[in-house]
């Protein structure tokens, strides 16, 4: 019975994914009413999940799954964000796409199945299982971010990205054939059998670095970062949004879950993940500075931010893993995002035509609030308390430096001065030059709520951070 | 005898990689795409044989699952890009930079 | 130390009163209706006759008790106390500072009521007199002040009222200029003074930092700090009293008004530093070496000033150059451990001074503000009251026998021939010989001869009697005066010399008759030198000389002002230029400029491989792969 | 000893058909090379034991894959003139040589380090359907139930990608 | 007094501003409740004043854990150190209110919050807490300068932003630092001052940690050569900002030192205090020369502001119980002196909207009572006994002076310096001959001189009453130089940093 609470949050989604399917192969349902079932489902799993309760990492339905589905704090974490990012998402979808009309009911659907992909990676206990919840994954988001296909720019990044993640899937197909060359199997208890007994294996060492190349592929790391500009640039914002935040939590779960599965496998790659850490997050902030566009520059620092993820991977000790580090920034991080891209969704206007810092030149003399609102998105992502965005930084950096890194502690840190140049940017646009338009959107209010109920929720994170 | 096979895997694989980099038309890449994951198959038979288990089998029939729905996505997506511009190079779909 | 007089605190409170409430009135009603002359004047002389009052009731209360306890406190409260430092709000009277005290409220009272007559007319009459209160008030401070930190209060109040009278006329700039010159380099002076203070206390502070608990102390003094310790405080001496390097600012300061001259920039404040040296006579006794660099920059001071007076024409130059020629007398005097000698010095010429400068201010006042001697002449019958109390200043400054000036200065280059400074002796009759030759000069210019000036000369009278009265009391002092402290040569029993025993460390040397009789007849000699000299050349009348060679170069003052604004005036200001147009930007902030710039340029260099093709990224990852693989297959072999 | 030579010879082939694939300028004769690689790869899953897979190989990639991929090229009716110019193929390709000489060279180092043993006499039931279904259907059964999911999603990608819905030029 | 006192004096105002942002109320209405807010934050800083027992430990403490896994609390206390920095910043607000009156809503409501944040960086006794406020009170500094700010506002506005910044960012890395090297030492995990006083640091980031620590104060005090941004942000500033930002939030910086660098890093400050202390001497000597160049009024007092900014480090870096009184106490001088002088000088542009020094002149003629308050602050700051100014200079150079006496020597010569600029300004403006536009300069109102009369009498009378303050300030004072010579003792080293050998040595 257990078992099944635990994954009745993921039955659900599947569940909703179909149904809102299935509507949409009949057509019988408004757009706003698809929104509103998608919405619910969300919903519905968010509260599932928080009444299944949490604990330790164990495995669940062992016997039928074969020891292939775990679940735990931290899985719950990452489930939790996940489904709140769909849930936000689709607010911000729905008012988005009063204006941007390009809009079907199946992207409710893929939404809700991109969800379940993600729930299903970040729980995944062995590998091939986590190769198909990827692809479930980055198919749905393939699609969504293709979904405006009258759109070049859409289609463009509908291509880049797809033919980048299969191209890293490939990779990751190989890494999982050398790993099973290795152990002989693909679960993770007997990676860490391996690793425990054979830490400098040769085969382990080849089949986790490709598998990781494409772990490094999904979250944009240095050097794998490049296509992570242009496809959020295409993608619509709400789908930006939930690229941005959902995938990434489920990724870096995942991640964290196979550093953790053994200390031998994890010391063994401290010394890379140093440096592409700190790569990536330099990498990250000179990409933002330079750039114009809104989203790119949040691309940008998206790519910053899987930076300070990866100094939390470094720092994460296996024997006494938790997640909870990870987690909580992930949470962070992703409350924001989210929010930020919220209010693009309802601010950027038919066909995004906001879109560049110059465009937003004022906003807070028209609309205060919006503006009040975005900066704390803005000053949680740069980290000054008494943000979410703050503590998670702080949970990184304190982690970081329990486990003896201080140099990355301090370069994180020298990363997020760089950060501030082009946070304060949109800001100083914001507040301190005078207003060029009316800044007059239309659609349902749903996305202003989702931006406020965010910004909320960005305090509470970091006000209280009761889930470290 | 049978790192033959994986060393032929990584050939295939190696040459995969090298189609994705080198070429612009936009199916020779996507099956550039098929080849890598072909490569890894051979590495799952092969290592499935040299572990007599069949789970190897069984990994590579998902990863021929996985590689069928790429592909029906990735001729999907040919299809759009034919619609956009009549053209398959990928440089043409270079709108987003900088 | 167990003797109180609470009514110490109201010496110096009086005249700040007086400050507050003239000031307060001024400030009000400035801009409205001010209020009439006479009640400032009042008001503002009440302050000063009332501590004039205080000041002979404590005199004659401490004469009243035993030589050796003739010290009465009053400490109201504990200033600031931190760790070993505790500085009391304390006020000391001693035969010392009542001395002082004396003097100070009396000329201090003088003239006040002088200025009512002087200032006359002037739209700033109450700020004017709120300033010279605020002085007052100060400078008993100063006095009175029980520790060294006590005295810094009055030392820098004076300072501040200096250059506030300085810059009294402050529409002018020059005015202005001259006194914020003053207020500099008493702060460079004060510097010194501070930093003197501060070693003192590391060295013998902890037990209390009072004078006499410094006197207590002050044998466990090392030579080297407290060598450092006396040179440091005579820096601030030098400030204060415009001895050599500082004295610049005193000629300049002649910009005040002429009272304000007459009692800050002759009588009183700048023998602050005189006073100074005496009230640390324990240090300086210690330590000969200090003293004698003390004597031989007042004495040379003595030199050069008296130099820069024989060429002066400005009226007020010529006796402040004189004042900081006799300061220098001062400072020999203390230097070489006359203490008593020297304080004397400062009391007959805070009379003889004053007496001279408030003349010179009638003349001025009766020539419509003409400072110019060149340009006066014969004014002997115009303003007869006025020359004969100058002319008795004039002796007494030229060290007349038997006029006040005579006996303080012999008493001094007999101290200084008597401990054996011979070359000081020398150079200090050489100095009084410049001097009865300039006084001199300025005396027969300005009165005798032809007027120079028919208009002004027919129009001259004298002042009215609220200031020729002051001139008269101070004539009568600095022609009497002299006879308090008359040494045993002539019968006297150097009484001042013995009240001040008490506060004082000082030894007098027992030296034969000759010795004694040689330092008068020098003295003598060099005033008739000097007259003579001086009658000969201006007696009759003269025309302003054209000054050649040393002359000239005596005339534009050695070029020492010049020197000081291209040594440290430009210098200073060119620096600040630099700093803040060049060494700011350019160097300063040159890293935060610099990382930013970098910070960009790097930014546009990823812009630029943000290419747009999806194959580049593609090739990325694989440079990237292989940059990993190459590390990686060092890991296996 | 027979077996060794058809494995040299399918190896041969398959490489050929993947440099094929690289070098043909037209998707077309690409594809075609594929199916060649694709082919052989058949041949050497049988020379492992693996019936089944050898099989799948054949029906679903050989055949249905690279039929999909053909009938899309000659759909939209690809012309030469339509190709991209890829002028600078060749320096591309020796630049991805140089950059993947690291890669494979580490990978090969990485397979090398298995145990050099000949292939085992595996049992007559090895690869079989049955064989492979009964681990497919116990031990596999989570990923066989997302591979539907995955199915699905394709599926709607599809449709909602290429399908016949509006779509302005 | 209730036992919330700080916490309220920190929320009262942050929740005010937050709730004016919010409310849609007028200008005027936003005056008002801002001016009543820091009038009750006022009564109750006096209140805590008056009530304060001179005993070294901490009073008005409240704790409450906030962050368990971390050990992170909410707990605030003001002791002898902070005591005077806290009045600063409850004192001197109402006079921003009174004096400028024609703000936006949002400037009062930023003035609100910037207020609560400095209270709390004052009261915090939490490392993480003290974090905290430290960084929230910037933000509201960065949109009163943007928005409110000068023609040149936006390059100033974002130096300062993100050169404090970059400097709390790398103390935050040292700040971790210390609590993690306070979980490995003792068990727990723990940010509050008091346990990690007991650190024992060492190794070879600790000297980074303590550089890092070091650098964000610096930024803030600011100390050269980090100073850089200050002359722009504080011209271009609102001046109501500009005072802000010169009178309160430059002392906590050299607060921060004293509070959290002192005794966590005691081994480290005392091996750099030379070199520290050399950079506030640099700072005065360079900023003070910079200050006599400018022509910009506000500028050459932003450049005098860091100047005496420099000294106040100074003190602090003598590691004496005078010289750490003094630059306490100095810190509460120089605030109401300079602070002062800031609104003066916005008075000024209010009245002539001009503060190049060459367009005035003569004002003191058409407005002496004006012109009397400018001169008393000046002289403050000057530093001339019987002003408030005079007692701290008059402590740190002392203090100095058992330091080193090459660095009491060029202490020394801040009392040359800051005359210098000081008198030839207020030669330029308040002396010599009006002009057509000084000759219409307009006196202060009688409501005017209410608001100022209280700070120039606090002026006077912290000259001539130091010890009502000292007397409260220097048992803290005492503990802390107590601790710091532990630290030194241990380290062994505090005796060859003197370049002179203290006269003690001589004594026998």
């Amino acid at each position: 019975m257990h078992d099944f609470l635990t994954i009745l949050p993921l039955l659900i989604i599947v569940f909703g994914a179909v149904v809102l399917m299935l509507l949409a192969a009949f057509e019988k349902v408004s757009l706003t009413t698809a929104a509103g079932i998608s919405m619910g489902f969300f919903a519905a799993a968010f509260a599932a999940q928080l009444l299944a309760g949490c604990g330790p990492q164990r495995l669940v339905f062992e016997e039928i799954f074969n020891g292939m589905l775990v679940a735990g704090n931290f899985t719950m974490v990452a489930a939790l964000v996940i489904f709140a990012c769909g849930f936000f998402s689709t607010t911000s979808s729905h008012t988005y796409f009063q204006v941007n009309r390009f809009d079907g009911l199946e992207f409710y659907s893929l939404l809700l199945f991109a969800a379940a992909g993600m729930v299903l990676l970040t729980m995944a206990a062995e590998l091939i299982t986590a190769f198909i919840a990827l692809e479930v994954m980055s198919l749905a988001i393939y699609v969504l971010v293709g979904y405006d296909r009258n759109r070049v720019t859409a289609t463009e990044a509908l291509l880049k990205y797809l033919m980048l993640g299969a191209f890293a899937g490939a990779f990751f197909a190989m890494g999982t054939a050398l790993l099973y060359g290795a152990a002989g199997s693909t679960h993770f208890t007997a990676i860490a059998t391996v690793a425990a007994s054979e830490a400098g294996s040769p085969l382990l060492l080849g089949g986790a670095f490709l598998l990781f190349v494409a772990l490094l592929f999904k979250v944009a790391a240095f050097p794998f970062h490049a296509w992570v500009i242009d496809v959020y640039d295409g993608a619509a914002a709400p789908v930006t949004g939930f690229m941005a935040t959902a995938l990434k939590a489920a990724v870096f779960t995942l991640f964290a879950n196979i550093l953790a599965i053994h200390g031998a496998l994890h010391q063994g790659w401290v010394e890379i993940l140093f440096y592409l850490a700190v790569f990536t997050m330099f990498a990250g902030n000179l990409i933002a500075i330079g750039q114009n566009s809104l989203k790119r520059m949040l691309a940008a620092s998206g790519i910053v931010h899987t930076g300070y993820l990866l100094v939390g991977l470094v720092a994460i000790s296996a024997d006494t893993f938790t997640g909870a580090v990870i987690g909580y920034y992930l949470a962070a991080y992703a409350a924001g995002t989210l929010g930020i891209f919220a209010a693009l969704s309802y601010l950027g206007g038919e066909g995004e035509k906001r879109a560049t810092f110059a465009d937003f030149r004022g906003l807070a003399r028209v609309r205060p609030y919006s503006a009040a609102a975005i900066t704390i998105f803005l000053l949680s992502m740069a980290g000054i308390p008494p943000t979410a965005g703050f503590m998670g930084k702080f949970y990184i950096i304190t982690s970081a430096i329990e486990a003896g890194q201080i140099a990355l502690a301090v370069l994180a840190v020298v990363s997020s001065i760089l950060s501030m140049w082009y946070y304060l940017r949109l800001i100083v646009a914001m507040y301190f030059q005078p207003a060029e338009e009316t800044f007059a959107t239309t659609g349902s209010p749903w996305a202003g709520v989702g931006t406020i109920a965010l910004a909320v929720s960005v305090f509470a994170i970091g006000l209280y951070p009761i889930i470290v | 005898m049978i790192q033959d096979y994986l060393i032929l895997s990584i050939i295939l694989f190696s040459l995969g990689i090298l189609g994705v980099i080198s070429r612009r038309n936009v199916f020779t890449v996507f099956m550039s795409i098929e080849l890598m994951l072909n490569a890894a198959n051979l590495a799952f038979i092969a290592l499935s044989r040299l572990h007599e288990s069949m789970d190897g089998h069984v990994l590579a029939m998902m990863v021929m699952a996985v590689a069928a729905a790429e592909a029906a996505l990735a001729l999907a997506v040919v299809i759009l890009l034919h619609k956009h511009k009549g053209k398959l190079d990928t440089n043409v779909f270079s709108l987003l930079r900088g | 130390m167990e003797n109180t007089a609470t009514y110490l605190g109201l010496i110096p409170l009086l005249p700040l009163a007086g400050a507050l409430v003239t000031g307060l009135l001024h400030m009000l009603t400035c801009r409205r209706k001010p209020l009439p002359e006479l009640f400032y004047g009042v008001v503002g002389c009440i302050g000063p006759l009332l501590a004039f009052f205080f000041a002979l009731v404590l005199f004659f209360h401490l004469k009243g008790m035993p030589a050796e306890e003739r010290f009465l406190s009053h400490i109201p409260y504990t200033w600031f106390a931190v760790g070993d430092l505790r500085v009391d709000m304390g006020f000391l009277a001693d035969p010392l500072s009542s001395l002082m005290l004396l003097f100070v409220t009396f000329i201090g009272s003088l003239i006040h009521i002088y200025s009512i007559g002087y200032m006359a007319g002037d739209e700033n009459f109450g700020k004017f007199f709120s300033y010279l209160n605020l002085f007052l008030g100060s400078m008993l401070i100063l006095v009175l002040g029980n520790g060294p930190v006590v005295m810094f209060v009055g030392w820098e109040g004076v300072g501040l009222c200096s250059y506030l009278l300085i810059s009294f006329y402050s529409k002018e700039r020059e005015n202005v200029l001259a006194g914020n010159k003053a207020f500099i380099v008493n702060r460079i002076g004060d510097f010194g003074f501070v930093l003197g203070v501060s070693l003192l206390f590391w060295a013998i502070g902890a037990g209390g930092f009072d004078y006499l608990a410094l006197q207590a102390n002050a044998g466990s003094l090392t030579p080297g700090v407290g060598i450092a310790v006396c040179l440091l405080l005579f820096l601030g001496a030098c400030g204060k009293s415009a001895q050599i390097p500082l004295y610049v600012w005193l000629p300049d300061a002649m910009a005040g008004p002429t009272p304000v001259s007459a009692l800050i920039h002759a009588a009183t404040m700048v023998t602050a530093g005189v006073y100074m040296v005496a009230r640390f006579s324990f240090l300086y006794v210690q330590f000969p070496v200090a003293g004698s660099v003390v004597a031989w920059v007042g004495i040379l001071t003595a030199l050069l000033a008296a130099i820069f007076g024989l060429f002066q024409r400005d009226i007020k130059k010529i006796l402040a150059y004189s004042t900081v020629s006799q300061l220098g007398y001062m400072f020999a005097g203390v230097g070489v451990a006359a203490y008593s000698a020297g304080i004397f010095h400062v009391f007959t010429h805070a009379f003889f001074k004053a007496l001279l400068f408030l003349g010179a201010g009638a003349v001025i006042y009766a020539l419509h503000h003409q400072q110019d001697i060149w340009k006066m002449g014969g004014l002997k019958e115009k303003m007869p009251k006025t020359y004969w109390t100058m002319l008795i200043g004039a002796l007494a400054l030229a060290g007349c026998p038997p006029l006040s000036g005579f006996f303080s200065k012999d008493e001094i280059l007999f101290s200084a021939l008597a401990h054996g400074h011979i070359g000081i002796w020398l150079v200090g009759v050489v100095v009084a010989a410049l001097t009865a030759y300039y006084t001199f000069r300025m005396i027969f210019v300005v009165f005798h001869g032809q007027p120079r000036d028919q208009h002004a000369w027919e129009q001259a009278k004298d002042a009215p009697a609220v200031m020729t009265w002051p001139l008269l009391i101070l004539a009568f002092g600095a022609f009497f005066v002299g006879f308090l402290n008359l040494p045993g040569l002539f019968g006297g029993g150097l009484r001042v010399s013995h009240w001040l025993a008490p506060s004082l460390v000082e030894s007098h040397p027992h030296v034969g008759l000759g010795v004694e009789l040689l330092a008068v007849f020098a003295g003598v000699a060099a005033f008739v030198v000097g007259i003579t000299l001086a009658y000969r050349k201006f007696g009759k009348g003269a025309t302003e000389p054209e000054y050649r060679g040393f002359a000239r170069f005596a005339y534009h003052k050695f070029y020492v002002d010049e020197l000081y604004n291209a040594l440290f005036v430009q210098p200073y200001k060119a620096f600040g230029g630099v700093i803040s147009r060049i060494l700011e930007p350019k160097v300063t902030d040159l890293p935060v400029r610099l990382s930013t710039w970098l910070y960009r340029w790097a930014g546009n260099a990823f812009k630029v491989l943000q290419v747009g093709y999806v194959r580049v990224y593609a090739l990325y990852m694989v440079i990237g792969l292989s940059l990993m693989s190459l590390i990686l297959s060092q890991s296996i072999n | 000893m027979f077996a060794e030579w058809l494995f040299t010879a399918f190896a041969l082939l398959s490489i050929l058909g993947a440099i094929g694939l690289i070098l043909f300028r037209h998707p077309m004769h690409g594809a075609m090379s594929l199916v060649v690689t694709m082919v052989s790869l058949a041949g050497l899953y049988a020379l492992l034991s693996a019936r089944l897979i050898f099989v799948l190989q054949l029906i679903v990639y050989a055949g249905a894959i690279m039929s999909l991929i053909l009938f899309i090229i000659m759909f939209l009716n690809i012309q030469t003139r339509d190709l991209p110019e890829e002028k600078g193929r060749i320096l591309y390709l020796l630049g991805g040589i140089v950059l993947l000489v690291p890669v494979a060279s580490f990978l090969i180092k990485v397979v090398k380090s298995l145990p050099a043993t000949e292939a085992t006499i595996v049992g007559s039931g090895f690869g079989g359907v049955k064989e492979v279904g009964l681990v497919l259907f116990q031990d596999w059964l989570l990923p066989f139930e997302i591979v539907s999911l995955l199915l699905l999603v394709a599926l709607i990608g599809a449709v909602v990608l290429a399908g016949k819905r509006r779509f302005v030029k | 007094m209730f036992s919330y006192a700080l916490s309220v004096m920190i929320f009262l105002p942050i929740l005010g501003g937050l709730a004016l942002f919010a409310a849609p109320v007028g200008r005027g209405a936003a005056r008002a409740i801002g001016m009543a807010i820091a009038l009750a934050v006022l009564a109750m800083g006096i209140e805590i004043f008056l009530g304060f027992s001179p005993v070294g430990g901490m009073q008005h403490v409240e704790h409450r854990p906030w962050n368990l896994s971390l050990g992170i609390s909410y707990s605030l206390g003001v002791d002898g150190i902070s005591l005077l920095v806290l009045m600063a910043g409850a004192v001197l607000f109402p006079l921003v209110y009174a004096v400028f009156t024609t703000r936006t809503k949002g400037f009062y409501a930023n003035l609100l919050l910037v207020q609560g944040a400095m209270i709390g960086a004052i009261c915090a006794t939490d490392l993480v807490l003290f974090y905290l406020f430290w960084e929230i009170m910037l933000l509201p500094v960065f949109f009163m300068i943007g928005i409110h700010g000068g023609a040149g506002r936006l390059p100033a506005t974002l130096k300062i932003t993100i050169y404090t910044i970059a400097g709390s960012l790398l103390m935050l890395a040292a700040l971790i630092y210390v609590g993690v090297a306070h979980q490995a030492q003792f068990g727990f995990w723990s940010f509050a001052i008091a346990d990690l006083a007991a650190l024992n640091l060492s190794g070879g980031f600790t000297v980074w940690a303590f550089f890092m620590f070091m650098v964000a104060f610096a930024i803030k005090i600011p100390l050269f050569p980090f100073h850089t941004w200050l002359p722009d942000a504080y011209t271009e500033a609102p001046t109501s900002t500009t005072f802000v930002l010169s009178a309160i939030m430059a002392k906590i910086g050299v607060y921060g030192v004293i509070r959290f660098v002192i005794p966590v890093f005691e081994i480290e400050f005392a091996r750099w205090a030379l070199l520290l202390a050399l950079a506030g001497v640099a700072g005065m000597l360079y900023c003070g020369l910079a200050a006599i160049a400018q022509k910009d009024l506000k500028r050459m007092l932003a450049f005098s502001s860091a100047s005496h900014m420099g000294i106040i480090a100074l003190g602090v870096f003598c590691m004496n119980v005078q010289a750490l009184t003094g630059s306490l106490f100095q810190i509460a001088a120089h605030a109401t002196s300079t602070g002062v002088l800031f609104l003066f000088v916005g008075l000024m542009e209010e009245r002539m909207e001009s503060r190049q020094i060459d367009e005035f002149g003569g004002i003191a003629y058409q407005a002496p009572i004006f012109a009397t308050f400018f001169a008393i602050a000046m002289l403050a700051s000057v530093g001339l006994p019987g002003t408030s100014g005079f007692i701290g200079e008059f402590l740190i150079i002392l203090g100095a002076i058992k330091f080193s006496i090459f660095i009491a020597v060029l202490a020394g010569t801040t009392l040359i310096v800051g005359v210098c600029y000081m008198l030839w300004m207020y030669q330029r403006v308040f002396f010599e001959k009006s002009n057509e536009r000084t000759a219409q300069f307009k006196d202060l109102r009688l409501a005017e001189i209410l608001t100022f009369l209280p700070v120039i009498l606090l002026i006077v009378a912290m000259g001539i009453f130091p010890q009502a303050f000292i007397g409260k300030i220097e048992p803290a004072a005492q503990l802390q130089v107590a601790q710091l010579q532990k630290g030194g003792e241990s380290g062994g080293i505090a005796a060859s940093i003197d370049l002179a050998p203290s006269p003690h040595n001589h004594k026998n």
